[in-house]
């Protein structure tokens, strides 16, 4: 049904005689256990990386912007202070759980898991390279879209229960800008699985090429449309600036999480950095060609892998990059700019987008832009 | 030799990409444009020069061409349009002459338009025009001729009305372009008939000069009539009405003393070297169409007339460029001339050395014009009368516009008379032999060549001799220093009027030789008449792709090649040299004669000029407007019978049938209307029915009281009916 | 295995989330429970091979229907909304009493009645036979709704568009409301 | 591919239908939409461009579209190109995509404007793409609706008297044409076999011996409807007595509409002869051949002598769109390789030199809002343009000296190729032709001189030079103008094929 | 184990526990999360039968229908009780009775 990593190192002869060697010893369901264990390191793996990823997504943050302020930024804990996270982290293990008077407790208590556990889900599809996909979901997609938004509840709920009027605005913003944005994503994520005409990331990613010139963004000028959408609804899902409205500190202290300390918050703080990274993946691969390298280059060896995750992390880590140079850059929106924004614009072009796509598919057969522009050029010089 | 395409084609593309990309600096960087026009011409130069010397060094032989052809377009295997290169030694030699005195004249223009505040958009266009003569000198088909043609003649255009701030260049370039254009369109029914014999002939249509010459040789046009006329005079007619227009020929010649409103180095490049010679260089062209056409007499008179009238016109100008301008069209009228007495080669000659001296006075009198700075004006003096004496202020200028005016009267050892004398000769030649057809025009000759002795020394005494007549005038001229780009053209041009540069020998004709130097006509021996003997050449023709090598082998230079007696007898050729021998001798009379006149005229001042203007009152004022060509052309055909005519066609067209046949319509449809509309108001409105709305009323509040409104009573309700029924049901 | 896992959790999350929605007095904590037993239910899905049903139920319910629901709640006062409105009417408890919950029970067991009913004559014919493998149905699922389904397609299409614009009319503030 | 016509065809009427839901105080959003509308339909025309394959004559199979859509009337939503319309095709394209950027200058009621002007251009390709004879006139019908409303909404002082005339003699004349349409029709079922509106099906001289009974006359049927298409497309070339329609359209209408006008719309005239006339009636064309020859000189002469006789300007253009509409006349009633091609060459040439004349007129009216060369008080109505607009002047030096056929400009090859082809049968007509090329030469050089030269007058102080919109869509036309002058073959290689094999066709039927 | 059965046994479950739900509500949001549930029932029963009964795609069809169905409702009802509770400052489903005859 999908293609998974289990099923990636099945190609390779020495797992094969493994398995079958656990088949001999123990029965059918030795690889049924030791597939399990592999996924549960896979996951552990993937889980650990995305984590540390995301706290150095905070030391990142700081230290970029304090590049644009020219200040020092964190330089104490390690060497240029990159260890300033760990730090961070232990200290917010140390603080005290604090539950405000009055707050629902049962609320209160599940939202920053809700938090995490919308965003871990969602890392199940992301494609890190040809093998290193935990699953490829042939729905993977709508997957995502569904898993992601619980995060948008959490932030809800986290407002919701803290029973303050700070967090409880806060929380309502969050809420109704995710729902919203989700709208002008979804609509550009789908321009893309009509052209590659599947739900499952591996097979868009695999839809496209390793040079810019296949890559969907380059495809026809609705997709090109279609990837700044899905960038600029995935900073506002993500609360990042200039949508950080549900956290606008000039106005609402500190949003749906003022009350949260210690552990709980350090939940809902790692949840808004990994988000941002996947987010960033996704739009990576939805239409930069993900872990696409040029010339395929390395193939299904191990160092083809370890392009391919190049590939990929230098492109995520790119867009990861903008998305800090634009939180620093731009000043925050209004909220009635922000929904205008989505609702009379973004999301009428996304629309328009998706018509354009399937109309281009339809009339050119899904040659892109290029192919069209320069086939008579090829045809003369002979290449077909 | 290896000429490809890549060593030949810069010729032309050096100025024009000199003009694409002047087009764009000329704005930010003027003077680098200025300088880069100049540079690329000179590349030109350098380019021509080196074919040149091929050609006149003894590289090739004498029947040698280069003739490369591409295809333009094509319209299916049955039409196919080729543009090429075609250099002959005509083609050389006009090759180098178009791009030295280019050069030389866009070296003065850096100079004399170099306070201009468009001086960067006046290079270009020089370059473009440039461009456009070399076009002309290197196409190899008619078609290609005739669109560089246009070109020059767009630029001319241009250049005429550079000032356009003043309304006089604005009336002179229109005329200019509009005259040439009524020639122009005769060239192009000329194109198509060449094209529609070349087809007959050949299967396929052609403008290739090649082909051109097979077809005639071929006898094409044999016994091929249009609308009455020989198809071959026809078409030699239009051609030379080409001939007319460009180069300023008789009926047609009234724009060139107007094209004078350009700036000088235009008039000296365009309106006297180059372009107008284009006209000439046709007619040598397409020679044999001429000869088979019997229009050879024809083109005698239209020759000698224009030489003449030009001569006696420039004698009553006040203007230096004008007098310059009427010298252009009669010296002009001397080449036509020489090509209607056949004598192809002294025609051709004639073209050369004219460019050379004519330019050098042109831009003589430009020197001269710049300056003297009128202060109460603000403008540039060009009115000899307020001129005399200048020679001591520019002795470098006054060197050089005397020796010119000795080149174009005639006197010996300059160039104008080794070429003017061997067109005279020849008209002596043919006016002796049958002087009933060519008496009149030999006459006009040689009256034409004493007319311009005396106007040429006019000029140069009313301008550089004598006392000053204006005082003002003359005290703010500067005295003349020589610099680099004003005085280095004209003196270089200078050297190039003495007559052994094109002759061999001092005089030209073997005349007075140099001592120990053989008697190398190399200008005679270059360019032949398109006799059969030298169409022939062309039989064993096979077309040279664009872009391959030229495998033609290197043939040494025949020594003897030059038949002086031009194949005549030797009875004949004695009797060809004693008359042009005693040709020569009347000529020199004659340029003496009339330098005498001006001298006594002008600087003696033992004959007055005002007298004879006093006498002669009614030709004064025939002369002075210019035989009322301009006032026939311009008030009688243009103004009384064009524009009555055309106002009365758009009156027709407005007045009568639009206005009555077409909105005519429209009152008929009006009355018609009216009518019918009566009958509808009276027999079908007021008899329609209208009563039948209003009838019908909806159920009101029947099923209101059923309903409680409370939602989960409704359920409770659903849910037990539902339960009855199925739990009655017998499911299978 | 796997799906014997994922059914018992399934399960598990389904009922007991169905349960506590009923069983709850804060509807809020009725809103979460439900996403529980929504989650749940998609799990179900996924044991019955419909992945794309499942992934479906993610988007729709979890990110759509409950939000609009804990919206909702929010929007009309939340749970400790004031027991007494403008008029003055002081109101029976919104999250029902006794009374109502002694209705529902019944018309529930009458409810239970019927599927009893209707499940053991279906168990009666029934079978159990080979089970298919589990097979992707994304692509036969889109084949068949622009083929077969067209048209109920189309409708739906139609009838999402009609609660859009009507959801948006109907909730939108108007300026002269009754004070 | 395949449908790639139907979106040229509807993306204009789609364009038009959703720029009715823009807010109206939106103008900026309703201009640059239709621009991108446009500027698509541009696109996809240059992609069929790119995918023409000149090797096919006549119908390109690869885009042609056939649907039924009255199939009891054997009526078919046909569309298909070859040689001859893709370069109309083309440049209706490029022209709407100019115009829409020339029209930002609209005063009034943008929305309604531009709506209208999307519609036309769709028409218009519908017009040139439609193979089935009742779609043909559908469009070319549907085509007049925008057309009046934009000239009598939009236009100058006198407007409603020109659009009501434009209306209605191009309406007398399509009202011929549907007569013939519908004889062509039941005539089909007779010599073919079935009825018919198939334009292909109809070619082919089917109808030669068929007799026509009329108030008790018999006569020649192909003669009498070749009459009738005649003076349908004649009206809208215009040939001389039809064409007194033409000055007061232009005069009274907005710039993009007379760039369309005389860009586009009398193309339809010509391409109606080529497309339908000729082919379905080859022999009456040979029959007619020398009276269509002699009307194509005197429209080359008469509209120049009109031309030189204007004081305004826009007029003086109009008259110039009627002589050189005269040299397509020409070249299509010679007949033969060379003037045809040149005919279809001038079609499209002509389109790039008069769009360019009018937009040039319709610069320098937004700053002078007169165009009277010499005003009706005798007056100099401009003078010294060229000192005053000196990057305008050489825009329209390129304009010009296109427009009157310089060798090195476009104009020049297409009149060249039209005297070649019309020399061999028509020599006399060649020759009289010439005085055409004269005069043509004589009134834009003298408008140019009475406007551009010597001092400038006190009321040409103010105005500007082009700015950079203008200069934006002045640029690709000049560099089109001078590109093709140098290099036809882009044009030539489409149009060669199909104008060949019309014109073997033809030859077929010769006398 | 994973039988038809224990299937329509939880969508039962999910059945009653909706229609106790909107039975025993008083207030139209809850009433609706039971409305939810009962839809949920039946859409996996659908789901079901489609695996165990005739394994053909009808049914995964038909369930989203469901879904889409039960999306459009939410939000008509929701806005509906918005509208409601603006007018009535009450959920209160007996305060809806305006529409009695």
């Amino acid at each position: 049904m999908t293609d998974t990593i289990v099923s990636y190192l099945a190609n390779f002869e020495p797992f094969k005689s493994f398995l079958a060697f656990l088949t001999e010893s123990y029965g059918a369901n030795g690889p049924t256990i030791f597939a399990f264990l592999i996924f549960l390191v896979a996951v552990i793996i993937v889980v650990g990386a995305l984590a540390t990823i995301g706290g150095l997504g905070t030391y990142a943050e700081r230290k970029i912007s304090a590049d644009m302020q020219a200040r020092m930024g964190p330089n104490r804990v390690g060497p240029y202070g990159i260890l300033q996270f760990l730090a961070d982290g232990v200290k917010m293990l140390m603080k005290e759980d604090i539950v405000p008077k009055d707050a629902d407790r049962f609320l209160f208590f599940i939202a920053p898991m809700l938090a995490l556990t919308g965003v871990f889900g969602t890392l199940a599809v992301v494609p890190f390279s040809s093998g290193l996909t935990l699953t490829d979901l042939n729905v993977g997609v709508i997957y995502l879209v569904g898993i992601g938004s619980l995060v948008g509840l959490a932030v809800f709920l986290g407002g919701y229960a803290s029973n303050s009027k700070w967090s409880m605005i806060g929380g309502m913003r969050g809420a109704s800008q995710i729902i919203s944005y989700e709208v002008p994503v979804v609509l550009s994520i789908l321009a893309v699985v009509l052209l590659s005409g599947t739900l499952s990331f591996g097979g868009i990613t695999k839809a496209q090429g390793g040079w810019p010139h296949e890559w969907f963004i380059f495809h026809n000028p609705f997709t090109f449309l279609g990837f700044f959408i899905l960038f600029i609804g995935s900073l506002a899902e993500s609360n990042r600036a200039p949508f950080d409205l549900p956290e606008a500190e000039s106005e609402l202290v500190s949003g749906y999480h003022t009350e949260f300390t210690g552990m709980r918050f350090a939940f809902f703080a790692l949840a808004e950095y990994i988000e941002v990274f996947v987010l960033c993946g996704i739009a990576a691969a939805l239409y930069l060609g993900g872990f696409q390298v040029p010339f395929n280059l390395g193939g299904d060896t191990i160092w083809g892998q370890l392009l391919q995750l190049g590939a990929f992390f230098s492109k995520t880590l790119a867009l990861y990059y903008l998305v800090i140079v634009i939180r620093w850059t731009l000043p925050r929106l209004r909220v009635d700019q922000l929904m205008s924004m989505c609702w009379k614009y973004l999301t009428p072009i996304a629309l328009f987008n998706l018509i354009g796509v399937g109309l281009w598919m339809w009339l050119f057969d899904g040659k892109s832009l290029f192919t069209l522009l320069f086939k008579s050029g090829a045809a003369a010089a002979g290449i077909h | 030799m290896d000429y490809t395409v890549a060593s030949i084609a810069p010729i032309v593309l050096l100025p024009f990409l000199a003009f694409v990309i002047g087009s764009f600096t000329a704005k930010k960087f003027p003077k680098f444009t200025g300088i880069m026009v100049c540079v690329a011409i000179f590349g030109s130069f350098l380019l021509s020069a080196r074919i040149f010397s091929d050609f006149v060094f003894n590289k090739f032989s004498a029947d040698y061409y280069i003739h490369k052809t591409f295809l333009w377009f094509d319209l299916g295997p049955a039409f196919k349009l080729n543009l090429g290169i075609y250099i002959d030694q005509m083609s050389a030699m006009l090759l180098v002459m178009v791009s030295g005195v280019g050069f030389l004249i866009h070296l003065f223009a850096t100079y004399y338009m170099g306070e201009d505040k468009r001086y960067a958009s006046y290079m270009i266009y020089m370059s473009l025009f440039t461009a456009g003569m070399l076009g002309v000198a290197l196409s190899d088909n008619l078609l290609g001729f005739f669109m560089f043609w246009e070109v020059m003649g767009f630029c001319s255009y241009s250049l005429i009305g550079f000032y356009f701030e003043r309304e006089a260049p604005g009336d002179a370039s229109l005329k200019a372009f509009m005259t040439t254009r009524i020639g122009d369109v005769f060239f192009l029914f000329g194109l198509l008939i060449v094209w529609n014999v070349t087809t007959q002939v050949n299967g396929q249509g052609s403008f290739a000069f090649v082909d051109l010459y097979n077809v005639i040789a071929a006898g094409g046009f044999d016994g091929q009539m249009l609308l009455g006329i020989p198809l071959a005079t026809f078409a030699g007619l239009c051609f030379f009405m080409g001939t007319i227009g460009k180069s300023a020929q008789f009926p047609l010649q009234v724009w060139l003393p107007d094209a004078m409103q350009g700036p000088t180095p235009t008039s000296a490049l365009i309106h006297a070297a180059t372009m107008v010679a284009a006209g000439v260089y046709l007619s040598l062209r397409v020679y044999p169409l001429l000869e088979i056409g019997h229009l050879l007499t024809f083109v005698t008179y239209i020759g000698a007339i224009t030489a003449f009238g030009a001569a006696t016109m420039a004698l009553v100008q006040t203007d230096i460029k004008a007098v310059l301008a009427y010298s252009t069209i009669s010296q002009l009228g001397f080449m036509v001339l020489g090509v209607g007495v056949g004598n192809y080669n002294a025609a051709f000659m004639h073209l050369i050395t004219h460019a050379v001296f004519k330019a050098c006075l042109f831009l003589s009198s430009g020197s001269v014009i710049h300056s003297l700075h009128d202060h109460h004006t603000h403008g540039h003096v060009q009115e000899m009368p307020r001129m005399g004496g200048l020679a001591k202020k520019m002795p470098y200028t006054c060197f050089a516009m005397v020796v010119c005016s000795l080149a174009i009267s005639g006197v010996p050892f300059f160039s104008g008379f080794v070429s003017k004398d061997r067109i005279l000769g020849d008209a002596l030649i043919h006016g002796l032999e049958n002087p009933m057809v060519y008496g009149l025009p030999m006459f006009l000759g040689f009256l034409a060549a004493l007319l311009t002795a005396f106007y040429m020394f006019r000029m140069i005494f009313l301008t550089f001799y004598g006392e000053p007549r204006d005082k003002e005038l003359y005290d703010h001229c500067h005295t003349e220093t020589f610099s680099f780009n004003r005085n280095l053209p004209l003196l270089i041009l200078t050297v190039f009027t003495l007559g052994f540069w094109y002759s061999g020998s001092l005089t030209g004709q073997g005349l007075v030789k140099f001592p120990g130097v053989e008697n190398k006509e190399w200008f005679q021996t270059l360019i032949e008449k398109p006799d059969d003997k030298h169409l022939a050449k062309f039989e064993t023709y096979t077309s040279q792709t664009w872009g391959k090598v030229d495998i033609k082998p290197e043939v040494t230079f025949p020594k003897s090649h030059y038949d002086p007696t031009h194949g005549l007898s030797e009875a004949d050729a004695h009797h060809a040299h004693t008359i042009h021998v005693s040709g020569a001798i009347g000529s020199i009379f004659i340029a003496f004669l009339g330098i005498f006149l001006a001298y006594l005229m002008y600087i003696r001042k033992s004959l007055n000029p005002g007298w004879w203007v006093s006498t002669f009152s009614g030709w004064y004022q025939t002369l002075k407007n210019k035989y009322y060509f301009d006032h026939f052309y311009i008030d009688i055909l243009i103004k009384k019978v064009l524009f009555k005519f055309q106002d009365f066609v758009a009156w027709v067209d407005m007045g009568i049938w639009d206005r009555i046949f077409i909105d005519g319509w429209a009152k008929v449809n009006d009355t018609f209307s009216y009518w019918t509309r009566k009958f509808d108001d009276i027999v079908i409105d007021t008899i329609a029915v209208d009563g039948t709305g209003a009838s019908v009323r909806f159920f009101n509040l029947v099923l209101r009281t059923f309903q409680s409104g409370k939602i989960q009573f409704y359920f409770v309700v659903i849910f037990v009916v539902l339960a009855s029924y199925l739990l009655t049901l017998k499911v299978v | 295995m796997f799906d014997l896992i994922l059914f018992f959790t399934s399960a598990i999350l389904t009922v007991i989330g169905a349960i506590l929605v009923v069983a709850t007095k804060d509807i809020m904590h009725a809103c979460v429970y439900l996403l529980v037993s929504f989650l749940g239910v998609s799990g179900l899905y996924l044991t019955l091979g419909a992945d794309f049903v499942a992934a479906i139920q993610l988007v729709v319910y979890v990110g759509g229907v409950v939000i609009l629901m804990v919206f909702a709640v929010m929007l009309t006062g939340g749970p400790h909304a004031q027991k007494q409105n403008k008029f003055g009417i002081v109101k029976t408890a919104l999250m029902g009493n006794m009374r109502t919950y002694t209705v529902g029970g019944l018309i529930g067991a009458l409810v239970l009645l019927m599927m009893v009913k209707l499940y053991l004559s279906l168990f009666k014919i029934y079978t159990p036979k080979e089970l298919p493998e589990y097979l992707p149905t994304v692509e036969r699922i889109g084949k068949a709704l622009i083929t077969d389904h067209v048209l109920a397609f189309e409708i739906s299409s139609v009838l999402l568009l009609g609660a859009l614009i009507g959801a948006a009319i109907i909730a939108r503030p108007r300026k002269n409301r009754i004070n | 591919m395949h449908g790639l016509l139907n979106w040229i065809l509807w993306l204009p009427f789609l364009g038009a239908v959703l720029i009715l839901f823009i807010p109206k105080e939106k103008v900026g959003a309703i201009r640059w939409f239709s621009v991108a509308v446009t500027a698509a339909t541009f696109v996809l025309c240059c992609i069929l461009y790119s995918n023409f394959d000149n090797t096919i004559a006549g119908i390109q199979p690869i885009t042609s579209v056939t649907l039924p859509w009255i199939k009891s009337f054997n009526i078919y939503y046909k569309l298909g190109i070859d040689g001859i319309s893709l370069p109309m095709v083309w440049i209706n394209g490029l022209l709407f995509l100019i115009c829409t950027f020339s029209s930002f200058d609209i005063k009034k009621m943008h929305k309604g404007y531009y709506s209208l002007l999307l519609m036309l251009q769709g028409s218009i390709f519908g017009v040139f793409m439609s193979l089935d004879f009742f779609l043909f006139y559908v469009f070319w019908e549907v085509m007049l609706l925008p057309m009046f409303f934009l000239i009598g909404v939009w236009g100058g002082e006198n407007r409603e008297y020109a659009a009501i005339k434009f209306f209605l003699y191009t309406f007398f004349g399509s009202v011929l044409m549907l007569l013939a349409i519908i004889a062509l029709y039941f005539s089909a079922e007779g010599t073919l076999g079935a009825e018919t509106f198939d334009m292909v099906k109809l070619m082919g001289g089917h109808f030669e011996n068929l007799r026509l009974s009329l108030f008790g006359m018999d006569l020649p049927f192909d003669k009498v409807f070749f009459i009738l298409l005649f003076v349908g497309f004649a009206i809208k070339v215009p040939i001389v007595p039809f064409h007194t329609w033409l000055p007061h359209a232009h005069v009274q209408a907005p710039t993009a509409v007379s760039v369309i006008l005389a860009g586009v719309l009398l193309k339809m005239g010509t391409y109606g002869f080529l497309r339908i006339s000729y082919p379905i009636f080859p022999q009456s064309a040979w029959y007619f051949g020398d009276i269509l020859a002699w009307m194509g000189l005197i429209n080359v002469i008469y509209g120049a002598l009109c031309a030189m006789a204007q004081t305004d300007i826009k007029r003086l253009i109009a008259y110039s769109s009627v002589s050189h509409m005269g040299f397509v006349m020409l070249g299509i009633a010679s007949m033969t390789t060379e003037g045809m091609n040149g005919a279809v060459l001038q079609m499209f040439n002509h389109g790039l030199s008069t769009a360019m004349m009018f937009l040039l007129i319709g610069i320098l009216y937004e700053r002078s809002h007169h165009r009277w060369i010499v005003t009706p008080e005798g007056k100099k109505g401009f003078g010294g343009l060229y000192t005053q607009m000196p990057k305008y002047s050489i825009i329209f030096i390129i304009g010009l000296f296109a427009s009157l056929g310089l060798p090195g400009l476009s104009g020049f090859i297409s009149e060249a190729l039209v005297f070649i082809g019309i020399y061999k049968p028509y020599t006399t007509i060649a020759l009289l032709g010439l005085i055409g090329l004269v005069l043509g030469a004589a009134y834009l050089l003298w408008m140019f001189r009475r406007m551009f030269f010597g001092e400038v007058i006190d009321s040409c102080k103010e105005y500007t030079d082009v700015n950079t919109r203008e200069m934006f869509y002045m640029a690709p036309l000049c560099f089109l103008v001078i590109f093709l002058g140098i290099y036809p073959v882009p044009i030539l290689d489409v149009m060669k094929t199909s104008v060949g094999k019309l014109v073997i066709d033809l030859a077929k039927f010769a006398p | 184990m994973m039988g038809l059965a224990s299937y329509l046994i939880i969508s039962s479950i999910l059945f009653i526990c909706g229609v106790v739900a909107i039975m025993a509500r008083k207030n139209i949001v809850a009433i609706l999360l039971g409305l939810e549930l009962i839809l949920n029932a039946s859409a996996l029963n659908f789901i079901a039968y489609s695996r165990f009964l005739n394994n053909n795609i009808d049914g995964h069809i038909f369930s989203l229908f469901i879904i889409v169905l039960a999306a459009a409702e939410a939000a008509v009802a929701l806005a509906i009780v918005l509208r409601f509770y603006q007018i009535r400052e009450s959920v209160h489903v007996d305060d809806a009775t305006q529409l009695q005859g």
